[in-house]
């Protein structure tokens, strides 16, 4: 089976990407990587530590296995998010992009307005843009248009492992993608993860329900077969849902008189 | 003493570092790991050596980490 | 990772059991049985339909990897239940059983009355019962105590493919549980298999949604991987849930004034 | 509109049936009976407290307005709902009775193999059954078969205010029904009275989610609302439900070149 | 009970809107807003219709019972809204604004940052703004900012009658929000309505679920007892929810040895 | 001293109460609004007169009571 | 033959309505229940009379409707 | 002709077959995959040659098919 995902012109065969946030120990994260079967991986900047300069989180990540994403966490508009980006870029020399625009630091919902107008920037300056957004179709679709490489809907808010809070909003969105649906945010178990890949989303994006896992590695790799399972009932098209029982045995043949 | 306003907090140096690349050293921040700003302008880590440095500018220095 | 699920002293390492009903034809149906990594299948007791008399779908499944669980399906109250058990014994030799007693055809709901009953005069033939049950702890009680091998609570109406629609009964069945709780009936997709694991039940059996799915090999594949997925996150522990949202990314370091 | 609900001959003209169990007090119970407009309310009996032997709560309820119905509350199995039965009709000289059988103190659930046989014995003995059962098909049509006045499914676990969560058997149970359906135990909110109404349940019995309210008079009458609302609705036919947007406005006549 | 809703300083004693598409007949529209209770009803612009230029609803509607909230439907950006606005203010005097912008004419979400945008200019022009808008948490918030009189979330898409498929963002949107919330659109049953209700929205808007109701105007009263029962369960303050049960009969002085 | 089992306890009394209704009176019990069994069989209030007692006998004493 | 644009339409007509409040005789479109708009500007239902029309001119005739 | 009730219906035979082995062959029932019942008896595959069959017997013939 070739069921490569393709993300402007790149090609995963994981539909799985990981955050690396909230992780106990570097090497707790290293290992959950690797188990997870990732091919990319979030990333945050933030301001050197004058006093601690040299942890360095990086040294743990094989980028010739692993992509990095950086994100523009922190951000609370298109400005402070353009800034980012290009500070993302410089350090790494790469264009892919999670833009997140947060204005509320309590609920850290994404900012409609101020993503669209940070993605029409960005993507004018060459950059691949992945936008974390709430479940807005609408939107999804305004993003499409201004040439984003994929669309990042919420499931529910970021960190709090509720689950898929938003799905009738993400059909729609999938029904109406002419990009890649990656669901991110509040997916809190593998069960989540597959019901998201069973609906026909083509990625999930998960972090805390791993880096807070009590075993976080074997929990990544239960996330890995959750997305395979999903995205293969996807593909393999589900039997239909029906209000009556259908038995499964033969209704003939029965021992009677 | 002159001060530079590094990360949003100043900074005193009895004697003003030349260069970014010599203030990392003194900071003992691993030039590798890290991107800076001058007064806003972004600074490449080929540039570091030849980045000159002058009094009371704002310098960001920025680095990855873990991140959802 | 030593994690067997043991039923009346046997050991599994699959902790999903495939029902045989509905194939398109017995390739497929063996094919799937593969796919899915299950160590035991059920299997129906019918009349020998005299016009086509050597239709013998037992000669595509391989006994020596695949342990046969017969059932009582048909039966609608205990006696005839306990007849078809005796002759599934004849016939085959295996003193397991799946325990089915369904008076209604339509809904094929399980009679709790007479499913204890049957259970109790099996249990002292020597079977080993595993007895398909409505959601009810009480029953679920009364049936450990008078001796099965396991309870098979049904997560939604047989062949419905609608899913956990029993979860907070199936979670006090869990809780108060002395022996293996394989829940059964309705689960249509991989991510309901894998909530019901994450649930902390032991097993899940499954049917009509490989059976029905439009590719049911690669459907079995989606459902072995969903279950191994929610087993793994069971024993992981999963991350709190959170009212409120919780940053994945650090909430210092912030590029700001 | 003439819409009374009728229970063994006896017509009604509220759905909303009220437990006097944990009020604050004998007043804030009496007016939480009044305002919830009911016309039964179930009582429970318990030995006398000795120490106090004259706290009579039944002072406090109006036995011209409220028809009481003695449940049997405590009893572990069939002889002692029996028992209890017996004593309440020596008690009150009323035949009619809430069956409650719960083996187990922690969740209270009901034993159907119990809860049958003392219904049996009791209908026989002339009681006007109105026994209360999981959300089990099978067990409603047998209790009916065996001359019950109305079967009373539980919503979730008595007291746990958590509603509906038995909502696909209840479906089931209303569709072959020949007695009145209660929904009985576990309603927490008035939307969750109302969606069992607009179902086609009969009508609702409503204890802790209105003696355990902060307001339990402002409750009350909001359950009597939200009853009448449910019903209603069922009588005045839902529209229909659908996937996609269906416009409220008209489509025609929009202001465009 | 002195319990008035507040929207841009004018009282209103009902917390239930009514749109008045989609009704069989003017007759039957009336008789519906009548037995709702409300004291609002939307209203669309529209071309007249030439070859039939004098069908006028309006005469149905008893204007000094009722405020008419004109609506911007149709409208497919900023500029189209602010058009309509402007047209509605003209041909009614009124300055309240029910404001819509759905770009998709097959799913009828709203558009946020046109809405916004639409916002922010009918705002300067002095209208009282009602905008209809996904639940989004950020960008109600942003209306607030901007002075809208209400924030309008939806439920589910317009006319599906799906319910209140938002929850989770609609409880984000309330405990953030500084004007009234009215939860619009999908609302299909009176349940759905009392749960808004209950959960502390200040007011729900319904049309499809009551014009499209097999009988309107016995609809249009449960609708109107579903929302004062869940306004009345809000202010009442719910019982607790548990996971196990909690008895509601007494715990002491049972009839055993 | 005699013993009747009143309620799952044990209690004592000098003098034996003669009837039922006689205990209801000494235990202060309204008698209207009890149900009672005597050794299992129910005792309707009309015969609560007329009901003698002995001693050891178990006695129940029911009431209603708030239930749901 | 002249031409007015009515709401998306042409019409035509031998001799042009004077006013808007002719037009809407002529159309037997009762004035009380609609506003206009002439090319983009909104008429206000007092100056139907005074309003002139000349030909081509864009007209918007609209209503209240029943929406949700 | 003599009847044997198998499988709940009625089947006509101009000779009785003598054993249920027979019975199996003459309708042409491979052996090793059924089990069978005569007269609401259980008889197990080592003893098909022995059961003797008499007119009006009920047989069932019993197999494992697909079920869930």
């Amino acid at each position: 089976m070739n069921d490569k995902l393709i993300i402007a012109g790149k090609e995963f065969d994981s539909r799985l990407f990981i955050g690396t946030g909230k992780f106990a120990s570097n090497k707790i994260m290293a290992d959950a990587i690797e188990a997870s079967g990732t091919q990319m991986v979030t990333v945050a900047l933030r301001r050197v530590d004058i006093e601690n300069p040299n942890d360095n989180m990086l040294a743990a990540i094989d980028r010739k296995k692993y992509l990095l994403l950086p994100n523009t966490s922190g951000a609370r508009n298109a400005d402070e998010a353009v800034r980012l980006a290009r500070l993302a870029r410089a350090a790494t020399g790469i264009t892919w992009l999670k833009l997140e625009v947060t204005p509320d630091p309590y609920y850290l919902l994404p900012d409609p307005v101020e993503t669209l107008k940070a993605a029409e920037i960005l993507v004018k300056e060459g950059f691949v843009v992945l936008p974390y957004i709430n479940a807005d179709p609408v939107l999804a679709k305004k993003l499409q248009d201004a040439g984003v490489a994929t669309v990042m809907p919420l499931a529910s808010p970021i960190g709090s492992n509720q689950g898929l809070k938003t799905k009738s909003a993400i059909e729609i969105i999938i029904a109406q993608a002419t990009v890649p649906v990656i669901v991110d945010a509040g997916l809190g178990m593998p069960s989540h993860a597959a019901e998201a890949m069973e609906m026909g989303a083509d990625a999930v994006l998960v972090n805390t329900a791993i880096a807070a896992a009590k075993n976080p590695v074997q929990m990544a790799d239960a996330f890995k077969k959750a997305v395979q399972a999903g995205r293969q009932a996807f593909l393999a098209g589900g039997a239909e849902v029906k209000q009556q029982a259908d038995a499964s045995s033969p209704l003939t043949g029965f021992l009677r008189e | 003493m002159t001060v530079l306003r590094i990360n949003g907090e100043d900074k005193h140096f009895e004697i003003l570092p030349a260069t970014l690349a010599n203030l990392l050293d003194l900071m003992k921040v691993d030039a590798a790991t890290v991107v800076a700003e001058i007064d806003g302008q972004i600074i490449k880590k080929d540039d570091f050596d030849s980045a000159k440095l002058s009094a009371s500018q704002k310098i960001e220095l920025i680095r990855l980490v873990g991140g959802g």
